[in-house]
């Protein structure tokens, strides 16, 4: 039944193939006429639809083993990213990891180091959280001018899924924390060894070593068999293919929290420890080299988020910041997580800016990106949060602009 | 010529000059006229459009209890002991007991079974409306070729099964009026039920 | 670098095979001394881990083309359901449609009848929501006596996804509903042109036109371009590949509302438009067929739901429902959707039954089978939603029972 | 041997007797010495167990800033200076100013340059702590053999990398202990920030 990876002859001789994600199956012309594709055609496992194709999109770094892929926000639907376009971060390239011979280590300012399988943790108590997951590098390229010309380029290092695995601070209180114990290096099993320090207050408060994801094992690109997940922190933080963990009393100043990940300042000083992703949201449609066709309906959405709690709200412009308009929320609106917004629109065939505000929980507002550089100047290269513009051209053309 | 091979498959995205992107899905168009005047409040947004007679005809083939819905056209027990001989019998077999291993399960018997611990629901003994025969034939089956049969044949094929079900007459010739006129025997055996059943909430069945 | 479909000779001649939804990679001896895959890897739509192998299991049915496929309950997680492992049921297979050549069309009782295209329906107004889908033929093998051996078999017609799309009711508004409207037709593109009557009083509290799953198109499985959703009521009225529906003011008596879903009960007369999904719970671990290693710690985990709400509690028995516990209920806790619980327990040894019972917020609480057949008999095939029995043996092995 | 092959893929479930069901998952079964004492609300689980000190030698790779954790051994520039011609070269340059293409970045330069409108920040110019450079080679570099070096390799290519940024001396012997005496030019060049910067909740920088 499944011609998964083949290839259909079309009428003419034109050889077609299924996008990735997809199995071709033949296109009947009277889909009622003809028994369709049995039960269990892909050997139990479905596959996306043949005429469905977004796909994630590799920023052209000079190596594709330290490089990283963007999800096709522009395409997203609610708040779960479908596991095969959740946006990718890799130092060393995707390790392929046997979980049976994979184990963690927990040591130490520890009373006890303890050293864990996969079978051991997966038989802990477990939690199950919907958290996104944003690289404090989303938005990077659009500090000094409008760059990147899609949502997918500008805004998809971020993702959400449903994690579920072991409470960090379950297994700290097995181990029992030392006096003094106030940092804890996590570190991947892949090619880049990644290591970064994070603050056992952080740790005892909400982290997760997730070895599931949206319902099933973690993919290979989110850390199978094990992440550590850090709801509302950098995503450079959440270690991927965690094997060790060490508590001690002082950061450990690994090259990810030193050359990079830290925010150099108009005074040549820089930021070091700047965890939190501040607030942010953005306009996933209409959104960057989209055609609107004509002028009429359209409803305006997209996704809002906090590292700090819970989205408050969302305001939407459609004059590039003069009047604002509070977008609807769409439920269930959860801690450290996507939130879709939507908010009818009817164009008139006039040249419009698009932009959207979030407010979290905290009552802090999306700056724009005036505010946020007269703080940061325009080489700290992390941690652009500040609010987005979408230009409708009267012929439809959307653009980014700095507005 | 290529463009006019349809496409069996989405193309990847294009990708976009300068930067190497991915293009985005193109905005979709809308079917409805241009101009149209737009108010969301009102559930007016210019989307979608009027379905014409023949769009609307051409999928509206449900046949419901009192025949509304039944198409022109006619059959006898006689034609449709032949035609259910071609296009039925394997699957539902000669005596209409059904075949094992094709799916096809008896079509009648089985009357005076259904308060039994072991009852047999078949079109004869549990169905109760003749309609739902004509509708479901015509739409699903044969298993093999469904939508094949013309309403005549169908029609014929109705008058067959249920003649041999002992309902209808085998002289009767079955169209759009007979459905009216049928009594299935168990047409007074269903009733709509209020549930839950237990605990707390539970509410006794409406009949 | 992907092998996808591929095989890898491993050291000793034997031939090795991704399981279905992956790619096979080679395994490194050390992961941490050779570069991993490639970011886009898989050419930007990834696929799970070839270490990982759980699938849906179709039912034995004589054909293929109407069967179902169960899923497989007792290794998720969360609430989500991976769109892969989604159970299925389909009476003529399933079509494949290109959504270009796909339309909608709402007539009958309306003021104006209307024909959408995917593109119209793609521009409205759109919801988000997340929602079990319960086949009401899900545990027919269990009236009598306990007959599949794993969860999968006795629940796995039930999972959740996020799904997106059109609220009828708005097109219903477009199209304007005249008086006496009670009854909707919907009408499925299949090679079953599968049909069933839907009340008018549903479908305007909250029916959606789904185009979307989990953040992408629909999945073939789940009625690829578009479906009904109706949230709580039983899946089979959740037309997929929807192309038609038509208002009239009493239901049209089709073939899946008369000969199938209606419920016989001992007096020989049925029950008919039973629509809504009682609530419902069950231990996914441990169920049936596993067996416990040895004494221990364990996390007692399952999924409870309910067609008239939110659960409002789900109590634990390992004593055959002699003595309850609350078991704790992971957030968040969705209207008419999974929701998890875990309640540790420490397994001494002995032989122990294990069941879980839901309450939801309506005060209904899940019955035991005794009650259940004292109402229905068990002839009436659809909706048993009875409380599951898991018998520990006191060598570890869990088997179905009825107790 | 068949059974010395290590998968390295799962197979399928396994079919039940009987029903044909696949098998679920089996359970998994604890690492710990059986007979453990089992108390949850204690957080004692009897699942897991105690990492021996081999075990963590065996991951243990981290050094900090004041030398903790580094190996034994040591290194030169001379040394130094022929295993990066060997490594290291290929990606950073022979002047370790990088090479365009492999991803290999500059090394050195860009002292005085942070608190312009072009800064580049290398090793040299922005890295706080001489520690960094070891850690971060000894783990992930040469990136086409990671974890390939020796530790006296790695001293070796630090005190070559080191001195042409001008850091250290080139006759200085690179060890455990260096690391505490060596002055990064940029080691003051860092703060703890408290965000947000903007809007309400704004909080001032914390240095
Ligand atoms: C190739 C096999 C096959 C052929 C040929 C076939 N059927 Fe069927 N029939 C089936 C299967 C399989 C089903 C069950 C479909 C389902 O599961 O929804 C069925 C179901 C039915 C039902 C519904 C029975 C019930 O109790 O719900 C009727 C009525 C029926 N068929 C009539 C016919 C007629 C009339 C013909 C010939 C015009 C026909 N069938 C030809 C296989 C077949
Ligand atoms: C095959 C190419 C290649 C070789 C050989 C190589 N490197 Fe690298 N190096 C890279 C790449 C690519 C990166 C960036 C890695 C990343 O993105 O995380 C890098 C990063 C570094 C960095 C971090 C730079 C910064 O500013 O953060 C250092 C230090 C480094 N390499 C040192 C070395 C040394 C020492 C050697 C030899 C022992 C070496 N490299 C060999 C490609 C190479
Ligand atoms: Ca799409
Ligand atoms: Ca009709
Ligand atoms: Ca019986
Ligand atoms: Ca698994
Ligand atoms: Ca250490
Ligand atoms: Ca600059
Ligand atoms: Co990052
Ligand atoms: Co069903």
């Amino acid at each position: 039944a499944s011609l998964g990876g083949a290839m259909i002859a079309a009428a003419a001789g034109r050889a077609q193939e299924a996008p990735p994600g997809a199995a071709l199956e033949p296109v009947p012309e009277d889909p009622t006429r003809v028994q369709g594709q049995p039960v269990l055609s892909e050997n139990g496992y479905g596959s996306r639809s043949q005429f469905e194709s977004e796909v994630r999109w590799r920023y052209p770094t000079a190596t594709a083993h330290t490089s990283w892929s963007m999800t096709p926000l522009a395409s997203g639907h609610g708040i779960v990213t479908p596991s095969g376009l959740h946006f990718e971060r890799h130092h060393a390239g995707i390790p392929t990891i046997d979980p049976r011979a994979h184990s963690l280590i927990l040591h130490g300012m520890v009373e006890e180091p303890l050293r864990f399988t996969m079978d051991d943790l997966m038989r802990l108590p477990a939690v199950s959280r919907m958290h996104f997951i944003e690289c404090s590098g989303n938005t990077l390229t659009e500090w000094e001018e409008p760059t990147l010309r899609t949502v997918q380029g500008t805004h998809g290092l971020t993702s959400t899924s449903e994690w579920t695995g072991v409470k960090l601070s379950t297994l700290l209180e097995m181990a029992g924390l030392r006096d003094g114990a106030a940092w804890i290096l996590a570190e991947g099993a892949d090619a880049a060894v990644m290591t970064r320090s994070v603050p056992v207050g952080k740790v005892m408060d909400d982290a997760i070593l997730a070895y599931a994801q949206n319902g099933e094992a973690l993919r290979p690109e989110q850390g199978y068999p094990l992440r550590l997940l850090l709801p509302g922190f950098e995503g450079n933080m959440q270690i991927k293919w965690l094997r060790r963990l060490e508590v001690s009393d002082t950061p450990y100043m690994t090259r990810e929290e030193t050359s990079k990940y830290t925010d150099l300042m108009p005074d040549g000083r820089a930021r070091q420890f700047t965890f939190v992703m501040d607030a942010k949201s953005v306009i996933t449609f209409p959104s960057g080299a989209m055609r609107l066709p004509r002028p009429g309906y359209y409803e305006i959405t997209g996704l809002a988020w906090s590292g700090r709690g819970k989205v408050a709200k969302v305001e939407v412009s459609a004059d590039g910041g003069e009047t604002w308009e509070e977008a609807a929320l769409e439920g269930p609106v959860l801690d450290k997580c996507h939130t879709r917004f939507r908010l009818p629109w009817v164009w008139n065939g006039e040249e419009a800016v698009l932009q959207s505000r979030v407010t979290d929980e905290t009552g802090y507002v999306q700056p724009t990106l005036e505010e946020l550089v007269a703080v940061r100047g325009t080489d700290s290269v992390y941690h652009l949060n500040a609010i987005q513009s979408w230009r409708v051209a009267g012929d439809g053309e959307v653009t980014n602009v700095h507005a | 010529d290529d463009a006019q091979v349809p496409r069996q498959a989405a193309e990847l995205p294009q990708r976009l000059e300068g930067t190497g992107e991915r293009a985005p899905e193109t905005v979709p168009r809308s079917s409805a006229e241009e101009g149209a005047e737009i108010d969301p409040a009102a559930f007016r947004f210019g989307l979608g459009r009027r379905a014409s007679g023949e769009e609307i005809a051409a999928v509206d083939i449900d046949v419901m209890p009192d025949g509304h819905g039944a198409p022109e056209g006619g059959g006898t027990f006689a034609e449709g002991e032949e035609l259910y001989a071609t296009h039925c019998v394997a699957c539902h077999g000669a005596d209409l007991q059904g075949v094992e291993g094709t799916g096809g399960v008896a079509l009648i018997g089985g009357r005076g079974t259904l308060d039994t611990d072991a009852p047999v629901k078949t079109v004869e003994s549990y169905w109760p409306h003749a309609s739902t025969l004509f509708d479901y034939t015509q739409r699903a089956m044969p298993f093999n070729a469904p939508g094949s049969l013309t309403p005549d044949e169908v029609y014929a094929i109705s008058a067959y099964i249920l003649g041999r079900a002992g309902i209808l007459d085998k002289g009767t010739e079955m169209d759009a009026a007979t459905f009216a006129e049928i009594e299935m025997p168990n047409a007074d055996g269903f009733y709509r039920a209020t549930r839950p059943d237990t605990g707390p909430g539970e509410a006794p069945d409406a009949d």
